[in-house]
């Protein structure tokens, strides 16, 4: 914690990885531009009629996690100090805040459309916006001598739905736009009132491909708003589910790069792979894609620790010989060197998270915050894997470590115990904030409990909501069209998770 | 057209190959994952003459996943419109079935609230083989097994009694 | 009788316009009167072009005795110049249908229709110039009423600017021109043309050669050959659309007939790389032309720089008429000559009309920008369909009258090898494929020249509410049906030139270029053949195929009709569509040494931290390569020397009168020596 | 490219035979439950309906009636989460079917009935 904040007239209270300041309005601005050393994680509303803000800071400074910082504060009015110029990564946020209690940064700057869709009329957490996002991205001028290229939303087959407003001059991408808006479920919205076990099973759907990891975030939130911790055996339990489902998504990236660069053969190689570690998954926990793993307090199931020893070392063997092979392949390592490159000052100006920032150098990793199943009684740690040269090569390299470190957890964990066991929530009120690094970097879940144990706000907020900012930086940086679903590829991300 | 003559239709006319395009209504990635791996060597769709197309021109089947989100209807109804007849939608996964989101001012909750639905998979994911078997159904060449089975197991009084 | 006496009419009925004009043009029926004097004058003076292409050449006619203009009026009809002859009575009467629709009733226009018609006096003198020093006036005359006539707005943003380019280089051809008419007056004797003609033997070929060559350079700064074509790309966007209309249709031609009238007719010079040098100029000037004309957004600068490749064409085809001359193949000399003044004929009627176009484009849509027009074919039906014709004749594409002079072109540049010399051979068929290339790169232009401004959807507001309702029509009409006409009527055309180039060459082509049966056999019955009519015919009837099997096919119930597959978009945006610049971005990327583009992107905020890109403007900029490396620093060159020579101007009385002195004595000296 | 023929080669072939042969996989895929009337009691389809938390599960409207009335299972809206399963073990097991796929949807709506009264009515129903 930076001994400074004091300086600013915070009030600091929690304990443990997360540290909650309370932070007055005029104070904010200053406060903001002291953490910005820190990675700006999240940042959302709630509370409806008088909207709290509250920043989620993670500190991660020097490749070490050592916790969250969060702040809270009252907003009086319908507007807030611009946080974006200082800290750019809550642009994003400042937007779907917008959309969501109709409170928008003072300045005044344009904001885009995120979640809501241009032409239906949807409920939303607080206030309505006064008037429509203003959609900064959307109408390039028209005297421009570049035009926008309609990609989507219905696009190839077997891929979520998802709109590409491509700016281009023929070749080269200008700019490019996201809508995601087809697929807004308001899950947010739908948490309101339940109780966290029903809540869990929409947030493992928010975005399936990480439902271990979205699910384990809403879970030890709502675990560290009661105040409870679950049985280490169901911790790892969890983490070997964590880790499973890192290694198919790995592989499923690794089939996506291989048919993004027309490479069918390499792709039929990492299917197998993909294929044989989800019937790993199927034998090892009961679901292809570990849906139910999750228990709020625990683990819902607990893992075929035989049935893991028996198929996994061939399940990864298949991925890592795919991977080995396609590193040889001199035509698919030309089309994934230099190809959508991120620096590490954009990258951490985005606060990427996941292998796209650990591909530009960014140590993140929430599995080295104290406290998780990782590090509490094997010792070993955890080797994070990063590369420097940001491009496509550099994150599918840092899957690949990833995966064989994966591999290497998966045998600790059962060496150690695991178990379905879990604990019984209480029925009390508490906010808090849990995390699981997904497949695709943090996943964050917070939540406010009321008196009845029901959730009265949930803010999920999944790796891909945080990624795809980065995404059409990536694209822009010299690429022409035929870069872009590699970079996609490399990205990994779902339109689910960012729409919600 | 009845459903038993849409079904010899397409029993006639798709008999040796039938163009698969998907269209995702909301999903969670999921289902779209195990729809890829209908492609991949352990599935290998082509073999049973199925192609997956981008162009819902040339598409027989629509295989819809999601719950069908309501600012996403006019992009479901251009694609079903796109697609010339005779054709076959296919609702997969229990989303696209009512099991996930209710009929709310998000989502229509099912996919027949939007598109004239011939055949459901049920399955949260179906597996890439529920998806073999879902579309051996539609074009009538496997047989409806969900009919007969009755989701009802023998009693076992042992069994019974020991788990009390 | 002779096609002289049309033409005396022809000028006596344009100077009654440019009087009427003068006089009544701020008024809506002076106007219209001013018009139908100057169509009579032109189908006069076409009347008598196609006369002269079957009469031959007059002899000189000497009018008055010496005059200010420094000798006696001399005129005559000639074969060679009919052709431009007729062109031009043709477009004075599609200009003259199309002016009082196009322009408003003012004092401007007074003044501006007074230029135009002497401005066509100009060039029908120069046609029709049997002397030396009556073709230079006429020529002068011609140029100015020309810069009259691009000044039409004054005060407009670079009008001025681009009349002074035309005036600058103008000059600077003139003085070239008269040099070159100089040096063959004084070697051969004779100040008449046809006396020139006759006694060019005389001349040494040396001198012959030099002759050619300062006409070439002087005549290619009106023909527009690269890189003297700088003015084309300025002047033609500021003048009125029936101005650019007669510049392009005429006036460039004009610098084409110079050209030809020294290689044929004044001083065919010996040896082959006289041809050589205005081939390959040509082909330069055609690639260059094209290319330029792809970089190009305002529909009148892109259609100039077409009209530069346009020129080179030509000019490749005379140079090679000019090699195969001094290689001894006559009939293929025949054959490029009659080839590219077919060419001249041809787009004389297709540029005009796409000229005349724009500016129907212009007042309807409010813009020539063709980034900011889309969709025009709904809005403007009619000219869409005259635009598409003249688009087809400039795209070179079979069934129209582009196609079948450049089909002549290329079969007579294909049978380079006959030359006997490798070298030039190999020359000849590098020329070709030169346009081969341009050929190419002009379909995709004008794919793009059509495609953009006329199909899709407006992309501006103005663009959406144009409408054609008092747009002229008749004009274009016109011209179109010429296209056609030159096309399917090819056989007849070539048998009249074919007697200008017998007039011209002394060879008799007609025969072996017509066996009869129309059909075109390029000069040699071994090589090729082909028939413009038929072509014609069956292309019209290939079209009805599909559309009766379309018809037949129709499915008589139970069909279904759904919009264009759109990705699921909730609607299309006009944004959305491919942009002009985009369009010729593979261009762009291709030819990056010679554009040497600069792009510029901007953003709404640029540097925000957040990433927000906001609004993007992108603009990719072409260098233009002469304007900057080669006009720059000569004009900077001409200031120095201007500075240089400042101090002899100091405003002082005495010093001049010292001058005076000097220069008297100087006299005197010289005279005494 | 010739490395990967001849590593496709050696990978050998991985295709399934479904549907010709059935697939030795699927045994292991998550299946919906599979209900035993007999130990299926009214309180305990009502414990099971609340637990569902897609709805699959519901009881039909059966006032007045002897035995028991019935359990709506939606087969279409079963997520095979297992919740049902970790509510009553001893009323449900796992099906283990995954040829699901139906024509109408009415088919996939199953009445399980419920255990009356009288044991023996439920049994043989």
């Amino acid at each position: 914690m930076r001994s400074d904040l004091v300086t600013t007239g915070a009030s600091r209270a929690g304990a443990g990885a997360v540290t909650t300041f309370q932070v007055a309005s005029p104070d904010l601005e200053a406060v903001v531009r002291d953490l910005s050393g820190l990675r700006l994680a999240d940042m959302f509303a709630s509370d409806g009629d008088a909207p709290t803000l509250r920043l989620v800071w993670a500190n991660d400074a020097g490749g070490r996690q050592s916790g969250y910082v969060i702040t809270e504060t009252p907003i009086g009015g319908d507007q807030y100090p611009e946080l974006s110029d200082i800290a750019p990564a809550a642009f994003v946020e400042e937007c779907e805040i917008y959309e969501q209690f109709g409170i928008r940064p003072a300045t005044g700057k344009p904001l885009n459309r995120i979640m809501l869709p241009p032409h239906a009329d949807l409920p939303t957490l607080g206030r309505k916006p006064t008037r429509e996002p203003d959609e900064v991205h959307a109408p390039h001028t028209v005297a421009g001598e570049a035009f926008e290229f309609p990609f989507g939303p219905v696009r190839q087959v077997g891929v979520e739905s998802l709109y590409y407003g491509l700016v281009t001059s023929g070749e080269e991408v200008v700019d490019l736009y996201l809508f995601t808006w087809h697929k807004h479920r308001g899950l947010e919205w739908r948490l309101r009132g339940l109780t966290p076990p029903r809540a869990l099973f929409f947030a493992e759907r928010a975005e399936g491909l990480s439902a271990v990891a979205l699910g384990w975030a809403l879970a030890a939130a709502a675990e560290a708003a009661t105040g409870i911790r679950p049985p280490v055996a169901a911790q790892r339990a969890r983490a070997v589910a964590l880790e499973l489902e890192r290694l198919y998504n790995h592989a499923a990236a690794m089939a996506a790069l291989c048919q993004s660069t027309g490479l069918s053969v390499g792709q039929s190689a990492a299917e197998i792979a993909l294929e044989r570690l989800l019937r790993l998954n199927a034998r090892a926990f009961g679901h292809r894609y570990l849906f139910g793993v999750i228990a709020v307090g625990g683990a819902g199931r607990a893992p075929d620790a035989d049935a893991i020893r028996a198929d996994l070392p061939g399940a990864y063997e298949e991925f890592k010989r795919a991977a080995d092979a396609l590193l040889d392949t001199n035509s698919f390592v030309d089309r994934l060197e230099a190809t959508g490159v991120l620096t590490i000052d954009q990258a951490r100006a985005l606060g990427l998270v996941g292998p796209v920032a650990r591909g530009s150098g960014l140590a993140a990793d929430t599995r080295l915050v104290p406290g998780g199943p990782y590090n509490a009684d094997i010792g070993t740690g955890i080797a994070v894997a990063t590369a420097s040269a940001g491009d496509v090569l550099a994150r599918f390299n840092v899957m690949l470590a990833e995966a064989a470190e994966s591999v290497r957890l998966i045998g600790q964990f059962l060496d150690a115990g695991t178990g379905a066991a879990t604990t019984d929530l209480p029925r009390t009120s508490g906010t808090g904030l849990g995390w699981a690094e997904s497949p695709r970097g943090e996943a964050l879940a917070w939540v406010q409990l009321d008196d009845d144990g029901r959730i009265s706000r949930a803010r999920l907020r999944p790796a891909s909501a945080r990624n795809w900012r980065g995404f059409d930086d990536a694209c822009r940086s010299q690429n022409v069209f035929t870069d872009i679903p590699i970079i996609e590829a490399s990205f990994w991300l779902t339109a689910a998770g960012m729409a919600r | 057209m009845t459903p038993e003559e849409l079904r010899e239709t397409i029993a006639r006319q798709f008999g040796r190959s039938l163009h698969i395009r998907t269209l995702d209504t909301g999903s969670c990635a999921v289902c779209e994952q195990e729809i890829r791996l209908l492609a991949a060597p352990h599935y290998d769709l082509h073999r049973l003459g199925f192609f997956f197309t981008p162009a819902p021109r040339h598409a027989d089947l629509l295989l819809v996943t999601g719950p069908m989100i309501r600012a996403f209807e006019v992009a479901a109804r251009k694609t079903y419109d796109a697609m010339p007849g005779p054709k076959i939608v296919v609702a997969v996964g229990a989303c696209a079935l009512g099991g996930v989101y209710p009929d709310d001012p998000f989502t229509y909750g099912t996919v027949d609230a939007v598109l004239p639905v011939d055949v459901w998979i049920p399955g949260c994911p179906p597996s890439p083989l529920a998806l073999l078997h879902g579309l051996g159904v539609a074009v009538g060449r496997l047989t409806e097994k969900v009919r007969d089975l009755p989701f009802t197991a023998e009693d076992d009084d042992e069994r019974i009694r020991g788990a009390r | 009788m002779t096609p002289l006496d049309c033409f005396y009419i022809a000028a006596g009925a344009w100077g009654a316009a440019a009087l009427a004009g003068l006089l009544t043009g701020r008024s809506g029926g002076g106007l219209r009167a001013c018009c139908a004097l100057s169509a009579l004058g032109g189908a006069a003076a076409a009347a008598g072009g196609g006369w002269s292409l079957l009469y031959g050449n007059t002899p000189v006619v000497s009018l008055g005795t010496a005059t200010v203009t420094g000798g006696p009026l001399q005129l005559q009809a000639t074969s060679l110049a009919g052709v431009f002859a007729a062109l031009l009575g043709f477009v004075a009467v599609a200009i003259a249908c199309y002016a009082p629709r196009y322009h408003e009733p003012s004092p401007g226009t007074a003044v501006y229709l007074a230029a135009y018609n002497v401005a066509l006096i100009g060039c029908l003198a120069v046609l029709a110039a049997g002397g030396m020093v009556t073709f230079l006036v006429a020529w002068e005359t011609m140029s100015l009423a020309c810069y009259l006539l691009i000044l039409r707005h004054p005060r407009d943003r670079g009008v001025a600017r681009g009349a002074f380019w035309f005036l600058a280089l103008s000059e600077a051809g003139f003085l070239l021109v008269v040099a070159a008419f100089v040096i063959l007056s004084s070697k051969t004797g004779y100040t008449t043309l046809s006396g020139i003609a006759a006694h060019a033997g005389t001349a040494g070929g040396g001198w012959r050669a030099a002759a050619f060559l300062l006409a070439l350079c002087g005549f290619g700064f009106k023909a527009g050959l690269v890189p003297l074509h700088v003015w084309l790309p300025e002047a033609h966007p500021v003048a009125p659309a029936d101005g650019s209309a007669f510049l392009s249709g005429v006036v460039v031609k004009l610098g084409v007939y110079g050209i030809a009238l020294f290689a044929f007719r004044l001083a065919p010079p010996s040896g082959t790389w006289p041809g050589l040098v205005a081939m390959g100029g040509g082909a330069v000037t055609a690639a260059i032309g094209i290319l330029y004309a792809m970089a190009e957004r305002d529909i009148k600068r892109f259609l100039a720089y077409s009209t530069i490749e346009n020129a080179g064409i030509i000019v490749t085809a005379f140079g090679a008429a000019m090699i195969f001359h001094a290689s001894g193949q006559q009939a293929l000399w025949a054959l490029l000559l009659i080839a590219g003044i077919y060419h001249v004929a041809n787009h004389g009627c297709y540029k005009t009309l796409l000229f005349l176009e724009a500016g129907v484009t212009e007042h309807a849509a409010g813009t020539r920008d063709m980034d900011r027009l889309g969709g025009l074919v709904h809005r403007l039906p009619r000219s869409a369909v005259i635009a598409f014709v003249g688009t087809l004749g400039i795209a070179a594409l079979p069934p129209l009258n582009g196609f079948v002079s450049e089909w002549l072109i290329f079969q007579g540049l294909f049978q380079g090898f006959r030359t006997g010399s490798h070298l030039t051979g190999i020359l000849i068929v590098l020329a070709a494929g030169i346009l081969g290339l341009t050929g190419g790169l002009a379909i995709y232009a004008f794919v793009r020249g059509f495609g953009i401004p006329y199909l899709g959807m407006p992309r501006t507001r103005s663009a959406a509410v144009a409408s054609e309702k008092g747009q002229p029509v008749l004009g274009p009409a016109l011209l179109a049906v010429a296209c056609v006409a030159l096309s399917v009527g090819a056989p007849v055309v070539l048998f009249a030139l074919s007697r200008t180039a017998r007039t011209v060459t002394g060879v008799t082509l007609g025969p072996l270029l017509l066996p009869g049966n129309l059909t075109v056999i390029p000069a040699h019955t071994d090589f090729a053949a082909f028939s413009p009519t038929y072509l014609t015919v069956f292309l019209v009837c290939a079209l009805a195929v599909p559309l009766l099997i379309y018809l037949a096919g129709r499915p008589r119930a139970g069909s279904t009709t759904v919009p264009v597959w759109d990705g699921g978009i909730v609607a299309f945006r006009p944004r959305m569509q491919y942009s002009a610049m985009t369009f010729s971005a593979p261009t762009r990327v291709t030819f990056d040494a010679l554009y040497r583009p600069s792009v510029s992107v901007s953003r709404l905020s640029h540097d925000d931290p957040a990433g927000r890109s906001g609004p993007v403007h992108y603009e990719a900029r072409v260098t233009p390569v002469f304007q900057r490396y080669l006009y720059r620093p000569l004009v900077h060159a001409l200031e120095w020397l201007a500075d240089l020579v400042r101090p002899v101007q100091s405003g002082d009385v005495n010093l001049y009168l010292l001058y005076v002195f000097a220069v008297i004595l100087l006299a005197y000296l010289l005279g005494a020596v | 490219m010739t490395l990967w023929f001849v590593r496709g080669l050696r990978r050998g072939v991985v295709t399934t035979r479904y549907p010709a042969r059935p697939e030795e996989s699927a045994r292991f895929l998550p299946g919906p439950p599979a209900f035993r009337p007999g130990a299926l009691t009214r309180e305990t389809a009502g414990r099971l309906a609340g637990a569902c938390p897609s709805g699959a599960l519901r009881l039909a409207e059966s006032e007045g009636q002897a035995d028991g009335g019935a359990l709506l299972f939606d087969v279409g809206r079963c997520t095979a989460c297992g919740r049902c399963a970790a509510e009553a073990p001893q009323a449900v097991t796992s099906s283990g079917a995954f040829e699901l796929a139906a024509t109408s949807r009415s088919v996939l709506i199953k009445e399980i009935p419920l255990r009356g009264r009288n044991d023996d009515t439920g049994r043989t129903a």
